[in-house]
This record gives structure tokens, sequence and C-alpha cells, in this order.
């Protein structure tokens, strides 16, 4: 019974975009090295950060996701020489934009991981599930033109 | 509508374990487009293939979902499995259930739940896939050693002796490197230079190896099979061709006598004159003048060794030089150095010069170092009777300002090398080495440690020491405690000896940042797969050799060298590689003809032309962007650039990835 | 330049030459030290325990008081010295305490570390300069051969002190050169004298004194100069053939610029 | 059992720093100036520690001749911290039981007309509650 | 305004241009209209005065495929808009000749209306040359107010009075510049997140995807705007999914961030009176605040900020929560 009501707890949905090179590679080495992180989220694999349209992010909002993690190699570390560091500029004018439409901060996240930082990986998801959880539910950004 | 296929993977017990693999098969059975669903306990086995070849046949399946492993995995073996069947390779898309689903998660219905969701994205996905056709790139068949160790050394000479063309780059004057300062090496206690010199002449002589030395790799452009990299051979003031390698400007230069540049090669123990070789075996022995601190140079005075070179060789006025070279494979073999001491003040390495390093104690006990092989101690030049070595310096430590979270993995063999051969030499010396573990796995290893231990008399105690205090008297105190006998020791030192802990070259960063090579938090190079592609970097066409992968010692090093080359030689022997078809294209109808996207496009893989197009029945000439497919390589950067939607991505298009977040999100 | 001053219980009575030639030394430099009112004493050593806060409010409370003042905190005594950087670290860094803290001080704006706090020594090297020290020196110290006794508190834990290399430090040695006389570097200079065990077990800190004396006299030191009173106490103590006089370094300060018997 | 886990997790809480991490290398007690005083030596103090020997490590003399120089935390390599876990010994003792080391009465006795405050209230704040 | 008539006529007259680009009398005094004046009499209903605030830079983007040249009449303002199409190669200069017209700032005839100002038959004081207050005939007789108090509120923004580009200047420029140009941006900011989700909610409800802040905006010159696009079935008007509708203005003002110009068109010609600007001019202020002052048609060789960067980059973790400090 305890089970079933524990079950039934608010579990945010998280979209985590990695770049095939560092972070899913990252992911995967979180995965065999057995650092657990919630199920709550789930991997879109792209070439390179700067793959991420901007609106593939809103779109995961205004689809439900609580949460949007965008991950990729470290600055001077990219597959492909620059696509982190645009990605960079573009998220975070994006994320500024978002809290200055009173969105709250934290539902969205830029981290950079390595192939070989699994341990990291899994720290990171961990922090991010923790403070989605804490900030509950997305109502905001599926919410920001009510008009029907 | 696409035929789909979902193939969900046991993966042994390793998938089905976490995952109720007949569950994911049932809910996924009824997603738009699949019409056959099925688990197996391997697919990537031969019967697994098998299995799904024939569901390709049966169904005439147009796509397929594999919930397996990683697609880093196997995401080759299952295209390659459709192809087989006749199905475009590109048709496939693996759902990642074991790293990002069952490793991680326990709760059972949690992940059999996740396993779903990852396959109704795959799903999605593959309704929107088109087959993609792979184009072809020919092959340069020449191969750049980035770095003249021994590394290095044995991995030309592999590629060299298969009869591919190889060019070595190496920053220092001459190569062979670290293992060109070691004295002897363990465990047989073979002279090194006795070992690497021929290498060395070989290296040189080889009609299929061009040496760079002095010279540094500048810039790196193209991909496997195409690289273009530029090389700075940085002026060395004197003429290669006419140098006769006498030496003779050497011992003239005045700078030598005065003694103030130190030799690098000697690691500071001696001085060097400005024109010099590092050492008297030096390939290629042509000396350089180090332009920092000649006198020429610095005042326009002087001229020296250009007025008694004998061949005319000294040519003041070379200028660096930048050569480009186009090369088919890259192999990173730029070594080790050990790491800086500063912050390990309680041993007194900055205070004392009776605090050496194990580098510097090479140098102090070979023969052509700078005492002529007569161990002493810098101080006073007399011959040390106790000598403490001290283990793990900055070695297997947790805090990153001080040192490495590493073992060093070579620092007990040649700690005991080192005890043994001063025993030889000077049997009446004391030697204590203290230890945390004494690591001595492989051939011939443990025995070697032993013998330093029955047969020397070294002693070894357990227990790091705490502190070296340079005493009034001129000797050293060593502070430590013996952890087994439950004591704290203060033991009287002439000489002590930091076995440092070693780190990857510290210009290694910039080249993996060239080559993109991907690198880890201790600067080490990754590799494609620790266990199964162990001398590869997951960036196509560049192959690890030597300590920049990780810690070795020199058998180790030569192994991987040799692996390295014939990674190169398996490259280097295909006429034509297979390109990623995965590129970016540009609906010509939707472009703005902006150039914002050429404007992040590191390959300069887009230009515009004027194109006559015809959009809503009118014929117009528009400048769009057009996408050169054998210089991009697919990050997709101008997709996300471009505000008119017209730049798009095969493989990762802006409909799979929005269709996959709404699976997701579903 | 003004300062925020903590000098700390000792510098009240036992200890009044450290604060007393500090004052003097700081007004020929230029500098003016203005002692925070009502400050409580900083409890001497600092609470490594992380679920400690009671006892590190005495800190906060001279911390914030030098935030109000927009001032930076200077302080003398080695071990006031310690704990309010590490304070001042936690309240900073480690965000339970500065929560737990605050919430205590219920403060009208939290106190999150904002203050800076240097030793006295930090301030003649890094805002005066040795060189400067020097050159406003009258009675130089020549030919005296001095031996900077550190201590422990003074530099460690260096990570958060920052006030110098914790195993080989030279601020002390510069600051003897600056006042023109000659270092001693001997490898005690930065070992522990002994400290509070002199209350129950003197015989103990005689003999790290001891030991201290031993090896700073066998590289020539004819004094030794020390920040900390505790340190002066045990020193003081001693009883060993090679004790030689030891000078709070303020002292010695004091003397070098010339205003050592005014007032 | 749950007990002496529940006594290493506080020992854990109490001084931040993980005994888990330590390798045993004895730099702490090569460092240590009371390391003939104790009875437990600082490289012990993790293994008492992990295998819930939490009473003996409480009891004994080293919680008390530990002089808080910090030589051992500034030196070990894997960020243990041994002086910080005994210090967090010493507050069990301290906040617990009856076992102050110093009594307010034997005070008188031990001073000198030198004494410095800065001692008094530095052995207060170490040796009691 | 005159000798702008005078000039065009003489330019079409000597063949140099083939038509001009300006703004035509309107069915009321207050509301001019971008037109195409080719023949001599065309020009008897050419005006340029304080109502005439619409950017014609646009227009150029498919005037410059005509025939001959074409003139265009660019503001101050407007030249930037211009050069930053030309950057992004959507018009062509050899086929423009550019009037820079002079401008004391541009009116809002809402201004007016908000001040009760109603039933109005004729204005005068709006002239390009005047000084005076703005003078309104009504029904209810004559109404007063000062030039500056009738002003566009980007107008007291204003970048400056230079043209950047041009072949030819007619007319004098007076400097209207004297608010802050984030004055309104950073209020939002000061707010609490609750109180700035409020006031976008309530901003954003009153949309009715008319599309005019598009249609007008001459960063938005995509030949197809990517909510029209079929391609991006994720993005389709007619999708059953209210996408678009929630995310529009966030994302074309994303769209068009580092290449907007800060022109004020999207929030002057909304008829729902939703404050546009607001979006881009965050970005813009951004922008400034992450990699220094840009200003977008400035320079046409500038690099945009989106598509540059430097190692040293904010990381998007510090570009968010800078008011909490």
């Amino acid at each position: 019974m305890s089970m079933n009501e524990e079950k039934k707890e608010y579990r945010p949905l998280i979209v985590a975009f990695c770049c095939n090179w560092c972070s899913y590679a990252g992911a995967d080495l979180a995965g065999s090295s057995r650092l657990s992180y919630p199920a709550d989220v789930k991997i879109i694999r792209v070439p390179c950060s700067g793959r991420v349209n901007p609106m593939f992010i809103l779109r995961a909002f205004e689809r439900g996701a609580d949460g949007v993690i965008i991950c990729g190699c470290h600055p001077g570390d990219c597959h492909y020489s620059t696509g982190n560091y645009y990605a960079r500029r573009r998220m975070a004018l994006l994320f500024s934009m978002l809290e200055y439409i009173g969105v709250e901060n934290g539902r969205t996240r830029v981290e950079w991981c390595s192939a070989a930082e699994g341990a990291k990986f899994s720290k990171t998801m961990n922090e991010f599930c923790e403070k989605i959880q804490s900030l509950g539910e997305n109502v905001r950004l599926g919410d920001l033109r009510c008009k029907n | 509508m696409q035929k789909i296929g979902v193939f969900v993977c046991h993966c042994g017990t390793n998938i089905a374990a976490t995952v109720d693999v007949k569950k994911v098969v049932e809910l996924v059975r009824y997603e738009p487009g699949v019409v056959f669903a099925d688990d197996y306990m391997y697919m990537c086995s031969e019967a697994g293939q098998e299995k799904i070849i024939e569901a390709i046949k049966e169904y005439g399946l147009t796509g397929l979902v594999i919930c397996s492993c990683s697609p880093r995995m196997h995401e080759k073996t299952f295209r390659a499995c459709a192809e087989k069947a006749g199905l475009n390779p590109y048709m496939v898309e693996v759902a990642n259930i074991r790293e990002q689903c069952s490793w991680i998660h326990k709760d059972r219905e949690e992940a059999t739940k996740k396993a779903v969701i990852l396959a109704r994205a795959a799903i999605a996905k593959v309704n929107l896939n088109t087959p993609l056709k792979e184009g072809e790139s020919p092959v340069t068949k020449r191969a750049l050693v980035i770095g003249g160790g021994i590394a290095g050394i044995q991995t030309a000479l592999d590629i060299a002796d298969a009869g591919y063309q190889v060019d070595i780059v190496e920053k220092e004057p001459s190569i062979g490197g670290r293992m060109s300062q070691f004295d002897k090496t363990f465990p047989t206690l073979d002279c090194a230079s006795c070992i690497l010199t021929p290498k060395m002449v070989e290296v040189n002589q080889h009609p299929n190896i061009t040496l760079y030395t002095y010279s540094e790799v500048e810039k790196v452009s193209g991909y496997v099979g195409n690289f273009d990299v530029d090389i700075r051979k940085k002026a060395r003031s004197v003429d290669f061709d006419k140098c006769t390698g006498c030496g003779e400007c050497s011992t003239k230069c005045p700078l030598g006598k005065i003694g103030k540049i130190p030799s690098e090669f000697d690691r500071g123990l001696k001085n060097r004159p400005a024109i010099y070789m590092p050492f008297a075996q030096a390939v290629p022995a042509v000396p350089v003048i180090d332009r920092e601190n000649c006198t020429y140079f610095k005042t326009g005075k002087c001229g020296v060794c250009a007025k008694i070179c004998p061949s005319k060789a000294v040519d003041y006025e070379q200028k660096d030089e930048i050569v480009t070279v186009k090369y088919g494979a890259i192999v990173v073999a730029t070594g080790f150095d050990i790491i800086n001491l500063d912050k390990f003040g309680e041993y007194a390495y900055n205070e004392s010069p009776d605090v050496i390093t194990s580098i510097e104690l090479e140098r102090l006990m070979n023969a052509a170092g700078p005492t002529g092989g007569h161990l002493e101690r810098m101080s006073d030049h007399k011959q040390p009777k106790d000598i403490v070595f001290i283990q793990c310096v900055g070695s297997r430590c947790d805090s990153e300002e001080k040192g490495k979270p590493y073992c060093s993995k070579v620092c007990c063999m040649y700690t005991a090398k080192h005890a043994m051969l001063i025993k030889d030499h000077w049997p009446d010396t004391n030697i204590t080495v203290f230890y945390i573990d004494v690591r001595t796995p492989g051939k011939n290893f443990d025995e070697f440690y032993r013998r330093a231990v029955e047969q020397y008399h070294v002693n070894y105690i357990k227990g790091q020491v705490g502190k070296v205090k340079p005493q009034p008297d001129g000797s050293l105190m060593v502070q430590a405690a013996d952890l087994l006998d439950g004591k704290q020791i203060n033991m009287k030192a002439d000489m002590v000896v930091l076995a440092a802990a070693v780190e990857p070259n510290p210009g290694v960063r910039k080249i993996a940042t060239m080559l993109t090579a991907s690198i880890d938090n201790n600067n080490f190079l990754t590799e494609a797969h620790a266990k199964l592609r162990p001398v590869e970097s997951p960036t196509a066409g560049i192959f690890l050799s030597g300590m920049a992968q990780g810690p070795k010692d020199i058998p180790e090093t030569v192994s991987q060298a040799g692996a390295a080359a014939v990674k190169v030689i398996g490259l280097l022997a295909k006429d034509k590689l297979k390109t990623n078809p995965c590129t970016a294209q540009c609906d010509t109808l939707l472009c703005n003809g902006c150039s914002t996207c050429a404007n992040v496009c590191p390959y300069g893989a887009i230009t515009y032309d004027d194109v006559q197009v015809m959009d809503h029945g009118l014929r117009e000439t528009r400048r769009v962007a057009q996408v050169n497919l054998a210089l991009c390589q697919g990050c997709g950067a101008c997709t996300s650039a471009c505000p008119s939607g017209a730049m798009d991505l095969q493989g990762f298009s802006n409909r799979q990835i929005t269709t996959e977040v709404d699976a997701i999100c579903r | 330049m003004k300062y925020s001053y903590y000098p700390g219980c000792t510098l009240k009575n036992k200890a009044q030459d450290l604060d007393i030639y500090a004052r003097r030394s700081a007004e020929a430099l230029g500098f003016e030290m203005e002692e925070i009112p009502e400050w409580q004493c900083c409890g001497g050593v600092y609470p490594l325990g992380s679920d400690e806060i009671a006892t590190k409010l005495a800190s906060v409370r001279a911390l914030n008081y030098a935030k109000e003042q927009g001032q930076d905190l200077i302080t003398l005594c080695s071990a006031c010295h310690h704990v309010l950087k590490r304070v001042n670290d936690d309240m900073k860094n480690v965000q339970d305490i500065s929560d737990r803290a605050n919430n205590y001080m219920a403060l009208e704006e939290p106190y999150r570390g904002e203050t800076k706090v240097l030793h006295f020594l930090e301030v003649i090297r890094d805002v005066i300069g040795f060189d400067e020290l020097a050159k406003k020196v009258v009675n130089p110290l020549t030919d005296k051969k001095i031996g900077a006794y550190y201590g422990c508190l003074t530099l460690r834990p260096g990570r958060i002190l920052e006030f110098d290399d914790p195993e080989n430090p030279k601020i002390m040695e510069d600051f003897i050169r600056a006042l023109g006389a000659t270092p001693v570097i001997y490898s005690m200079r930065n070992e522990c004298c002994g400290g509070y065990a002199s209350l129950k077990d003197p015989e103990f800190t005689k003999s790290r004194t001891s030991q201290i004396f031993e090896d700073s006299t066998g590289f020539g030191a004819e004094c030794l100069i020390t920040a900390c009173p505790l340190c002066m106490y045990n020193l003081n103590k001693s009883d060993a053939d090679t004790k030689v006089p030891v000078y709070y370094f303020t002292e010695l300060l004091a003397e070098a610029l010339g205003v050592k018997e005014e007032a | 059992m749950a007990n002496v886990e529940k006594q290493v997790q506080l020992i854990k809480d109490i001084s931040g720093s993980d005994p888990y991490k330590c390798m045993r290398c004895g730099k702490c007690s090569a460092s240590c100036p009371s390391y003939n005083e104790m009875d437990i030596k600082p490289h012990q103090f993790a293994s008492y520690i992990i295998r819930g020997d939490i009473d003996e490590l409480v009891e004994s003399k080293a919680a008390w001749k530990c002089l808080s120089c910090f030589a051992c935390i500034e030196r070990c390599p894997r960020d243990v911290q041994p002086g910080k876990l005994v210090d967090a010994a010493r507050q069990i003792v301290e906040r617990q039981r009856e076992g102050d080391y110093l009594q307010p009465d034997e005070i008188p006795a031990l001073l000198d007309p030198e004494t410095p405050q800065q001692l008094l209230v530095s052995a207060f704040r170490r040796y009691r509650r | 305004m005159q000798e702008l008539i005078d000039r065009l006529k003489e330019l079409i007259a000597d063949g140099t241009i083939v038509r001009a680009i300006g703004w035509k009398k309107g069915d009321m005094p207050y509301n001019p209209e971008p037109a195409y004046f080719t023949e001599a009499e065309d020009f008897d209903d050419f005006v340029y005065d304080g109502f005439c605030g619409a950017n014609l830079s646009k227009m150029m983007i498919e005037a410059g495929k005509l025939e001959g040249k074409t003139a265009v009449c660019l503001k101050p303002c407007d030249t930037y808009s211009f050069n930053q199409l030309i950057r992004e190669h959507r018009v062509n200069r050899e086929n423009t000749y550019i009037i820079g017209v002079g401008c004391r700032g541009k009116l809002d005839i809402e201004k007016a209306r908000k001040a009760g100002i109603k039933g109005i038959k004729s204005i005068s004081g709006v002239e390009i040359e005047g000084d005076g207050d703005v003078v309104f005939d009504t029904i209810y007789g004559e109404k007063k107010m000062a030039y500056k108090d009738l002003m566009l509120d980007r107008c007291h923004v204003c970048k400056g009075k230079e043209h950047v580009i041009y072949d030819e200047l007619i007319g004098q420029s007076q400097d209207t510049d004297d608010a802050d140009r984030f004055e309104e941006v950073r209020k939002i900011e000061a707010m609490t997140p609750d109180e700035r989700f409020a006031y976008f909610k309530t901003e954003l409800s009153k949309c009715i995807r008319c599309n005019a802040c598009r249609n007008v905006c001459p960063a938005c010159s995509c030949r197809k705007c990517v909510f029209d696009n079929t391609k991006f079935d994720s993005q389709q008007k007619a999708n059953v999914d209210s996408f678009e509708e929630k995310m529009f203005h966030i994302i074309r003002a994303f769209h068009v961030a580092g290449r907007c110009t800060d022109c004020g068109e999207c929030s002057r010609v909304c008829p729902e009176g939703i404050p546009l600007h607001l979006f881009n001019r965050k970005f813009i202020k951004d922008i400034d605040d992450f990699y220094g002052e840009f200003q977008a048609g400035k320079d046409p060789e500038a690099q945009s900020p989106l598509t540059d960067f430097t190692f040293e980059d904010l990381e998007p973790k510090d570009a968010v929560g800078r008011g909490d400090k």
C-alpha cells in the first residue's frame, strides 16, 4: 500500500539533450559504471550541443517537460571545434529570456560533461532531478498564453 | 507509412533483470508504424541478427528499432545487419535501454516504463527516417606521429616498415624523449640508450620516415583520411644540409663556459651553451641556437659559432617555416612529464638541492650525465651514504590542486631499480624506501622488487613521509611513521629522492583541442573504448600511443605503439573511406541567403551560389546556401543558426528531434 | 586607508606589546586601525565540527560589523586570524553553516562572507608592499639574524587562510628583510609549539619548543619573531640551552620604523 | 549494529569528512607532533571509525592530545582530515558524557602569572563543552 | 517635405531612379501609409510628417528585384535596419537610392487619444521642420499638445539622428533621446518571478495572431516564416497543438536576436498594444551585458553576437539569477 502511494508522488519529466561525442558517451559511462540517477531523465542524442535549436527546448516545455538540460563537450573540447561555444551563447540568452518572462530558474541547465565524466554526468542528473522535483510541475511555460 | 520492426534485447540479464522485456514488446506493438515486435536473449549475436533479417523479409520492414545497449556500442552492427537484408542501414534507430536504463535504475517498474518511452521515441524517429547513402572520400596514404619519444618512434617505425610514409613532429631539437634521459630500464636493467639509440638512428635513416624536429603542430583541419596539418619548423639557426654535427660550435660558445643556461635534458643539473645538441646521441645530430639566451640574438654581438663553424652552417637569419602536409591518420604520442612539486613544500624540493626527483637521479647515475655517472649530492658533491626514497609524491592524491588521483604505475618499479643500481655500484649505501603500497603487477616485476629487498637489503618502510627537514649540518631529517611497527621515525639522510607523479605532457591539451580528440580530467587522451578500442581516439583517424593515453612503462608503451601502428596501417590500406551521410542539407526554397550558417560552419562547408528556383510558379534567381558534402561533418551548427529553417541535418532533422521530444513528453 | 580592527582577548592584556606596536607602526605606515566596539572573543581555536554554530557567532558578529563599515577586517593574533578567516570561509562557502548562523543572527541583510579578513602582515605585503616598508625604515636592524616562527595557525589550512605557502612561507622572511635584518630559514618554523597543551602538559610543550630553538639557532638565529601570544608564552617558558629572545613581529617593526618608544 | 552505524554517521556529520577515503598512507602520523603522546595514532582514526570502534576512539588519549595544528589536515593526500575525525570523537564525549578533560577546579593550580588568555580559552574550548 | 518631393521628382526625371518609396496620405490625418511613387501626379499624395513612423527599409527586399533603381526614404533609425538587411544579403544595394530624411521624433496618435482628444478633423504642427505644439482641430474644438508629449516611446530612446547609410540627406533632425533605453526592461527584471509571469501572461493573452508584428519587422525577412512552414510539422499553424500560439513571440524574438535593430515597429503596429519590443530589448540588453555592446545594423561587416563567441563567454548558469544577489 505504501509502495503504491509512493509511486503516485509527483515525478518530474526531464529531457536531456546530449551531444554524441562527450555527454552521450559520459552517460554511457555512468551506465557502465552503474552510477544511478532517476528514471525521470530521458536522453535525446544529438550530434552536438550546437545542434540544439532553442525551439526544441521550448517544445519540450510546451509538451509537458518539467526540466530540460543540455549537455555538451567542455568548452575547447567540442568534437566539431566550436559547436558548444555557439550553444553556450544561445542558451545563455534563452535562459535569461525564460527567467525574464517569469519561468522559474533552474528548469533549464547546461552542463559540460566529457566522455570520461560518468560520475559527473550521474551527479549532474541527480542534482537536476532534485532541483526540478523541488520546483514541481512546470505550468508556466505551458500556460503563458492562456486565452481560450 | 513505415513498416517498423521493434527488437528488444535481453542482453543476457543485463537488461532483462531490470527491464520487463516482454512488457516492452507488448506495449510498443501498437505504436504507429510498428508491424512487428519481438525480444531475444542477445540481439547482437548471429542468431539475433538472423532473427532481424528474417523479420525484415517476412514483414517487409522498412524501419528497425533495436532496444539494446548504447548505439555507440552496436549501432554499426545493426546497420550492417539491416543492409544484409537489403534495408538501408540508416533506417535503423537504437533505443539505449541498457546504459541509460537498466544499468542505472533498480526499480523494475520504473525501468520498464522508461524503456518503453525510449523505444517510443526511437519508433517516432524511425517513422521520419529516410534512406541515406554514404559518400566516399579518398585516403591520403601518409601518417603523422606527434611526439618523438619511444612511443612515437616505435609507431613510426612500424608504419614505415609496412610501406607507408610517416612524419614525426617533435618539439625538442632531438627525438628520443624521456627514455633517452634514463640510465637503465626495468626489469632487466638494460641500458636505456643501448636499446633506444639504434631505433633513433633507424628512424633517421628510414626511407619512409620524415623527421620534423624542433617543430610543432600549429593547425589541424580536415577529417579522417584527409587531414591538413600545418607544422611550424622553428628556426634552428643552423643549416641542416651544411652541418656535419662536429659539435665545434657548442664547445666554443662563450655561454657554455659561463654556465647560466640550465640544460633541459639534464633537468637543470648541468648547464649548456646557447648553441647545443641536447645530448651526444641526438638525432638529428644538428645543433640549434636557443635564441632567447644567445648573446648574438640578444645584443647583436658575439657570432663566435658562425665564425668557427668549419662548414659555415650557422645561419642567424633563418626564419620559422610553416609547411602544410596532408595526412590520412594522426597518432598522438606526446608522452609525459612529472608534476611540478611547488605544492609539496613539506618535502623541501625547492629548498634543498639534495632533494631530487627520480628523473634527476636517472641523470645523476647516467654515465653521460652531469656527473659522469658518479652519484653525488648537488650541494657539496659528496657521495651520499644514506638515501631515502619517497614514493607516491603527488600520485593517488585526492586534492586536484596538489596532485593526481591516479597511480603513476612506474614508480614502484623504477625505485626498486634505482635502489639496486646504487647498491650495485656503492654497496655500503643505506637505502630506505617509504611506500604506501608496493605495486608490481607485470611479468618478472614482483621478483624484481623482492630482489631489492632480499638480495640488496633495501629497507622498505610502510608509511608516507610527513616532512623533510634540512638540518643545520647540511643533512636532511626525514620525519615519517613506520605504520607497521607503530613508531614515529626521524631518519637522517644525505639525499632524498622523490617519486613524483607523472602527468601528460602539458602541451597535449592544445594538441587534443586541435585534433578535437577528447581528453579526460587528468589530461590523458580518452580512448574510443576502454577495453575494446584502447589505441583509438573517439575521433576518427586519431590514434593514441604511450603515456599520452595513461601511465605505462616502456614495454607497455612499445606494445601500444605497435597496436596504434596496426590501426593506422589498416586505415591507410584502404583506398576510400565511407563518409557520414548525416550531413546538412539546404532547402533552397526556404533559404534567405543570409550567410548566417556559413558564419558558424567550422569546416567551411557552406558556400553561396545564385541558383534558379521555381517558387509558386515564379522563376527566380536566388542566392542560396550550398553544402559541400565532402566537407560537412554533420555537426548541425548551421541548422540551429538558420533563422528560416532552411538548413536541416539528415539523420537528426528538426522533425526527427521534435518528434522524439513529443514522444518522450507524451 | 581605514580598517576595522579585531584585537582579540590576549592583546588587551598579556600581549599588549603586540597590539601597541602594531598601532604605532600602522600610523607610521599610513593606515588606520579602527577597533571594533564590543568585539567578543573568537574562542582561540576554530570549532572544527561542521555542526558547530554558536561557537562561531562571535566571529560572525565582528565580520558583519566590518561589512557594515565597508572595511576590511584586520587582525594581529595568529589564532584570531585563523578563526576569523575560517568562519568567514564557512559563511561564504558552506551553505549549511551560513544559513544556520544567519538564522541565529537575524541580521537585516544576511552575512555571506563579504568581509575580507587580513592579517596585519598581509596588509604590509599586499597593500603597502615590502619595498615601501623598506623605504620607511629609519632604524634598519642590520646584522640581526632573525628566525621567523610561524607556528601552525597562521598558515594552515593553506587553502582557506591563503596567507602564504603553508609549507614554505616567505612573508615573515620578506618582512625581516624589509626591516634590514637577515632572515634565518629553518624547518621547524611552521611546526606547532605545543599550543594549549601547555596548560595540562607543560613538559610536552617544552620538548616542542626545545626542538624549535635547537633548529632555529642551529641555522644561526639570534632571536625569533612571532605573531601569536600563545607561541610567545610557550617559547618563553622554554628552558632550552639554545633559547634566544622572542619578540612580537610588531615590536621589531616599531623599532625599525622608529616609533617604538613613542607615547 | 545499527547504533554503530549511527555513531559512524554522527562522526561523519560532525567532522564533515569521509573516513572511507583514507588509504592508510600514514602521512598524518608522520606529521603529527603529538604522535608519541597518542595511544591511537592519527592514521588509525579512520579504521576505528569504519570498524565501528567508536567507544575506543572516544575514550582514547588521542582525542585530548591533538593540538589542532592542522599539519595532518594540510598534508593529507586524500582529504580525510584525521584532525577533524578525532575532534568529532572529542565532541561526542563533550556533548554526551561527563568526560571533560579539564575541570574548572583544577585550573588555578595550572596557572602562572604569564598565562595568556588565549591559552585558557583555547584549552577550554578544546577540553570541555 | 516639398524639398523631398521636388528632389524625388528630379531623380525620376533625370533617370537616376525609376520609382520612389515613401508615405502617402491616409484616410485620416494621422495614418499615412507606405507607397510607391512613379509618376509625377503620384506625388500629390506624398506626405512626410510626424506620423510617418513606418520603417520602409523592408520594402526594398521586393523593390530591389524590380527593373531600375528605387529610391527609398529612410529615417535615421531605419538605416540601421537597411544595413542589417545588407548584411543578410536581403536587399540589393546597387538598385537602391537612399534618401536619408530628417526626423524630430515620430508621433503616436494613441497618446492624443489617451489625452482625451477625439473627433479629429485635421492636425497641424506635425511638419518635419517645425518646432511648435501640435494643434488638433476636432469636432469639439481646437486642442493642443506638446510635440514631445505626443511622441512614440521609442523616439525617447532614439539611437541617434545620424543616418548610418545613405546616398543623400534631405531635411534636418532634432535629438529626441531623453530616456534610458533599458529602463522598462530593468523595471520588469526587478519584479518578482510571479509578477513577471503575470505581466507577460496578461500582455500575451491579448495577442490575436494577426501577424502584424511579423509582417512589419525588417528582421523578419524570411521568404517563408517557420511558423508557416509545413516542413516543420511541429510548427504548423493548422496543427492541433497550440505550441506556436504560446511560444510565438518568444521564438520570434529569439529568431531576430542579434539582428533586431530595436526599430520598435512591432510595438507600433500591434493592434492590441502589446509592448512586443520588450522581448527584443531584453535580448539586446543581455547581449550588451554578456558579450559587449552591440548595435545591429550599425556596421554591416560586424559579426552578429549569436554567430560569434569568445573562449571565456559567460556560462548559461550565470546568465540567470543575476538579480537575486
